[in-house]
């Protein structure tokens, strides 16, 4: 295993005492842990270069402007995006997949449509998807997931059919830490004719994420989940998609020419960035991409990799475990299980009076706890500044929690 | 006290023994009962309660079903145990208690009804599990205004 | 004057040259600076509590789950709300007008209705009611402007026809500084049974604001014009009317129960908050209120308006000079103004050059700057760390830029 | 040099007094000329160009009208001045050559042709302006594409 653990004198964060004992911060599917260089930028925007964007002709206005820019750049370039212009700025996975929602399904989902998604997505990827359905008269359904975690492609080809419109589906799955084979089902649909959503909240930042190589024509993610700050995330869409989508919001920033009657909008990006934008947020997700890009998307992800499958070998330990998801050596960096002698909120209340943070619950995907019948689970999801001690070290409490619950 | 030994004082054996082997297990025929269900989705608990009235409004029996952590079985186990055959007005004045109790606000009218309940006192200390404690309560509370009275 | 110059020293980005000559910002209408402890608060939140709200059973998301909700409580009672869960947190005014425009007229608007806007809206509240319009079969109206720069009222009466379900209204200008009579308009559209939407993006954070008393429906402002950070802002939204409006995103924490079909939702505002908010956002807007009423809000408001009195006296000895908006006493605290001699951006370029910086442009009301004749106008905008003695500044300026363009 | 000397550089006498006293002003009639609106709504600037071709593609006559900033209208004013009677293929070398001064990238072919124009250069140390000196130029070259060619 690789030996990242100089990293985490990068984060402030960790090095606290919780409940007496030095935090063990497994919750990062959640949210990650932001490194100084990340916290650093926003102090020095609002210290030296805070003011609104795109509308100022002075000098703080224009270096903002640029920073804020630059920083699009940067996250086009991350995700593997044709253009800048391809990359719109938004609060966040849910935000991005809900403007896909409402504006792409306006222009294009009619009755009788279906959008396929599958039963391990996260509430932010089926809500949406019924709300449009609901309103335009369109259907879901679903690909259903196996015992073993991955999707059930044997029907695929009898599932796309000439009704579907959209296709959407997790890049890893947040529940089960299976990476899903999307660039495959992307190529399908592409030739199908159906537009590909591709919800890159547990993908971006921990593995190298190229949407042209995968070929969706929506890809959204979080930079709360990657070192950046709260509050920003992205939607790529690609170009000539983006081109057919009539406005999301209205207001400053995404309109030409304004009358008291009626109004006419610009092109991507502005068109769907209406108002002013989280600016400081935007400069920060910048500042965490350069972050990553000094450690390597690459190591990161072996990195996240290797300590996965430790937990899921020493997991073994427990008497009445059961360990959700792929067996398989390429996951997502995060381990999920259910305990017989303990429900998850017992466990997770437990391990948190010992300084661990893990989470427990539905994960925000009730139906995939209802597929696998269980009422929830506990999980342990790491990033590079995690290392196989403090696996050890979450062992240890949940032998005790065993102990104690039994 | 370190927060560990809350725990234990909140899990204690009296509560794991509870969410173990809840008491009052199983349901009522249909007709016979009120039948509530609370849940809280965002952690899955459930519970169904069965209820059966006298007269005057006081519970002749009480037998529920649910899933969940420890603390809300628990603390609907216990709650099946103690409500039966007392005045429908005690009742309502017991559940104010335990709210009392767990909130850690108001005033318990007199501990010494709650008997065992009285452990959930432990709940204070872990503010996010208030919803599950009260669970089974806040069923029992609308079972309660719902039982057509005489 | 009152003297708030102490305060200067809580705002690091106001002492640095801008072209040799120290900065002299006067573009707060379109984004205030941030005091020492809004930027504090943000390190403090990422330093030490970071991780996902709501959702968590660990200690850093209970306290993050704390804070969060603590900020909350304060921006209700700051703007004066019944309850905390009439707020519902945006990324700012224009994204809180889009959400009612899309959710509360979906569920009120039928063809033939009238939404009544006044002719000087900032283009955030134009453009989402002229897309609602067009959705829902409705029309937009609107109230004209004056030469003075306040409401023509004298026909209001038969302006609010049965058919006009919404009324819209900027609580102060951003372009004239006009301060509306919201609570008579409101008032009157109450009885009528019309729902009301006031525009505070200029007013929250410069004078007192109090949305019950007021007695509208919806209350919008940002956060980022108040000394809070970019990318966060609220919605005030009445009880009784919110309780009628469907969903907005879906995704979660706004949900009850997900299945693969259909999902049920919570009660406000977690209904119209899907997926994670930006929780330092959040954070950041409580310690800016906090700051801000340390300082106390009506000296904050008679500040302004006195450099705004003192800096339209000034104005005046400028050759060709026409200031907009109303001479009363009472305006919100900023002055626009056109020179015969120079087009606005060649003088906002020429004031830069000395390190003075205005706004120049139709500030997203080009609607306004149509009914005055005029292709834009340079704006003035001041916050309480502002100065007589920066406005003496501005007008050695301003003088060179007249004898430079003549 | 300050920022200051480079504004003065860039509003030189000669930008100032093409933009006080625009050089042909005015419009010819519709049926006689190629008329092309641009503008920023941004900004505000706008112009609207009014273009007579000679049968050779090259501009026989062209006046203009338009409202905005110096920048935007001392530059289409000095664009008026500059390619009237040229060759059509000389104007969009002037076209490109203008670009490239104004942005600062790409290479200008002889500076000598561009004469006055070359006080735009200016312009790259106000990034933002750059649409407004090229506002009247980008209509040019869209009058140009557009006009039927024998
Ligand atoms: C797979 C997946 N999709 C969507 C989301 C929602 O992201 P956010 O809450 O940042 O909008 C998450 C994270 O919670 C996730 O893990
Ligand atoms: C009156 C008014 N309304 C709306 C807005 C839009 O606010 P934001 O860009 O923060 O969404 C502004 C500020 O630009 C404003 O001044």
């Amino acid at each position: 295993m690789i030996d990242l653990s100089h990293l985490r004198a990068d984060f402030p964060i960790l090095h606290q005492q919780v409940n007496g004992q030095p935090l063990v911060y497994f919750d990062n599917a959640a949210s990650s842990q932001k490194p100084r260089a990340v916290i650093d930028s926003l102090v020095h925007y609002y210290e030296n270069d805070n003011a609104n964007v795109h509308r100022g002709l002075h000098a703080l206005s224009n270096r903002a402007t640029d920073a804020f820019e630059l920083a699009r750049d940067k996250v086009a370039r991350f995700i593997g995006a044709g253009s800048p212009d391809e990359l719109i700025f938004t609060r966040g996975t849910t935000e991005s997949i809900n403007l896909v929602a409402n504006i792409w399904a306006s222009e294009f989902l009619k009755p009788g449509d279906i959008i396929l998604y599958t039963g391990m997505e996260h509430h932010s990827n089926l809500v949406p998807w019924q709300l449009a359905a609901q309103k335009s008269g369109a259907s879901v359904k679903h690909i259903p997931v196996l015992e073993d975690g991955t999707l059930d492609l044997e029907n695929i080809d009898a599932l796309l059919t000439e009704q579907v419109k959209l296709f959407t589906c997790v890049h890893v799955s947040n529940s089960l830490g299976t990476i899903n084979p999307v660039k495959e089902l992307c190529t399908k649909c592409r030739v199908l004719g159906i537009n590909t959503l591709i919800d890159g909240a547990q993908a971006v930042g921990h593995m190298s994420v190229n949407v042209q190589d995968i070929g969706c024509d929506f890809y959204v993610f979080s930079g709360h989940k990657m070192c950046a700050p709260t509050g920003i995330g992205g939607l790529y869409g690609r170009a000539e998609v983006l081109a057919k989508m009539p406005p999301w919001h209205g207001g400053g920033e995404m309109i030409n020419l304004v009358t008291l009657e009626t109004s006419t909008y610009k092109a991507a990006p502005a068109r769907f960035e209406a108002g002013t934008p989280d600016i400081a947020g935007v400069i920060g997700l910048g500042a965490a991409i350069d972050y990553l890009e000094t450690i390597g998307i690459d190591r990161i992800h072996e990195h996240g990799a290797a300590l996965t499958r430790y937990a899921m070998q020493r997991l073994t330990e427990l008497p009445g475990i059961r360990i959700l998801g792929p067996t398989t050596a390429d996951r997502g960096s995060l381990t999920a299980f259910h305990l017989a002698c303990a429900h998850p909120h017992d466990l997770v209340e437990f391990a948190n009076t010992h300084g661990l943070a893990l989470r427990g619950g539905h994960h925000c995907t009730q139906p995939l706890m209802k597929r696998f019948q269980i009422p929830g689970s506990s999980r342990a999801s790491f990033y590079f500044y995690n290392t196989s001690t403090e696996i050890d070290r979450m062992m240890e409490i949940l032998h005790r929690a065993v102990t104690f619950f039994s | 006290m370190p927060l560990s030994e809350d725990l234990k004082e909140l899990y204690q054996k009296v509560i794991l023994d509870h969410s173990r082997s809840p008491r009052n297990q199983g349901q009522f025929s249909a007709d016979s009962c009120v039948h509530i269900h609370s849940d809280n989705p965002s952690c899955g608990d459930e519970i169904d309660l069965y209820i059966r009235f006298n007269e005057d409004g006081s519970i002749s029996d009480i037998k529920f079903e649910g899933q969940g952590c420890a603390i809300s079985q628990a603390s609907a186990s216990m709650m099946t145990e103690k409500v039966k055959g007392i005045p429908r007005q005690e009742v309502l004045q017991l559940i104010q208690d335990l709210q009392h109790t767990v909130l850690g606000n108001g005033e318990v009218r007199s501990s010494g009804t709650l008997g065992e309940l009285q452990l959930l006192e432990g709940i204070q200390k872990f503010p996010q599990r208030i919803k599950c404690a009260l669970l089974g309560w806040r069923g029992l509370e609308r079972a309660l205004y719902s039982a057509k009275l005489t």
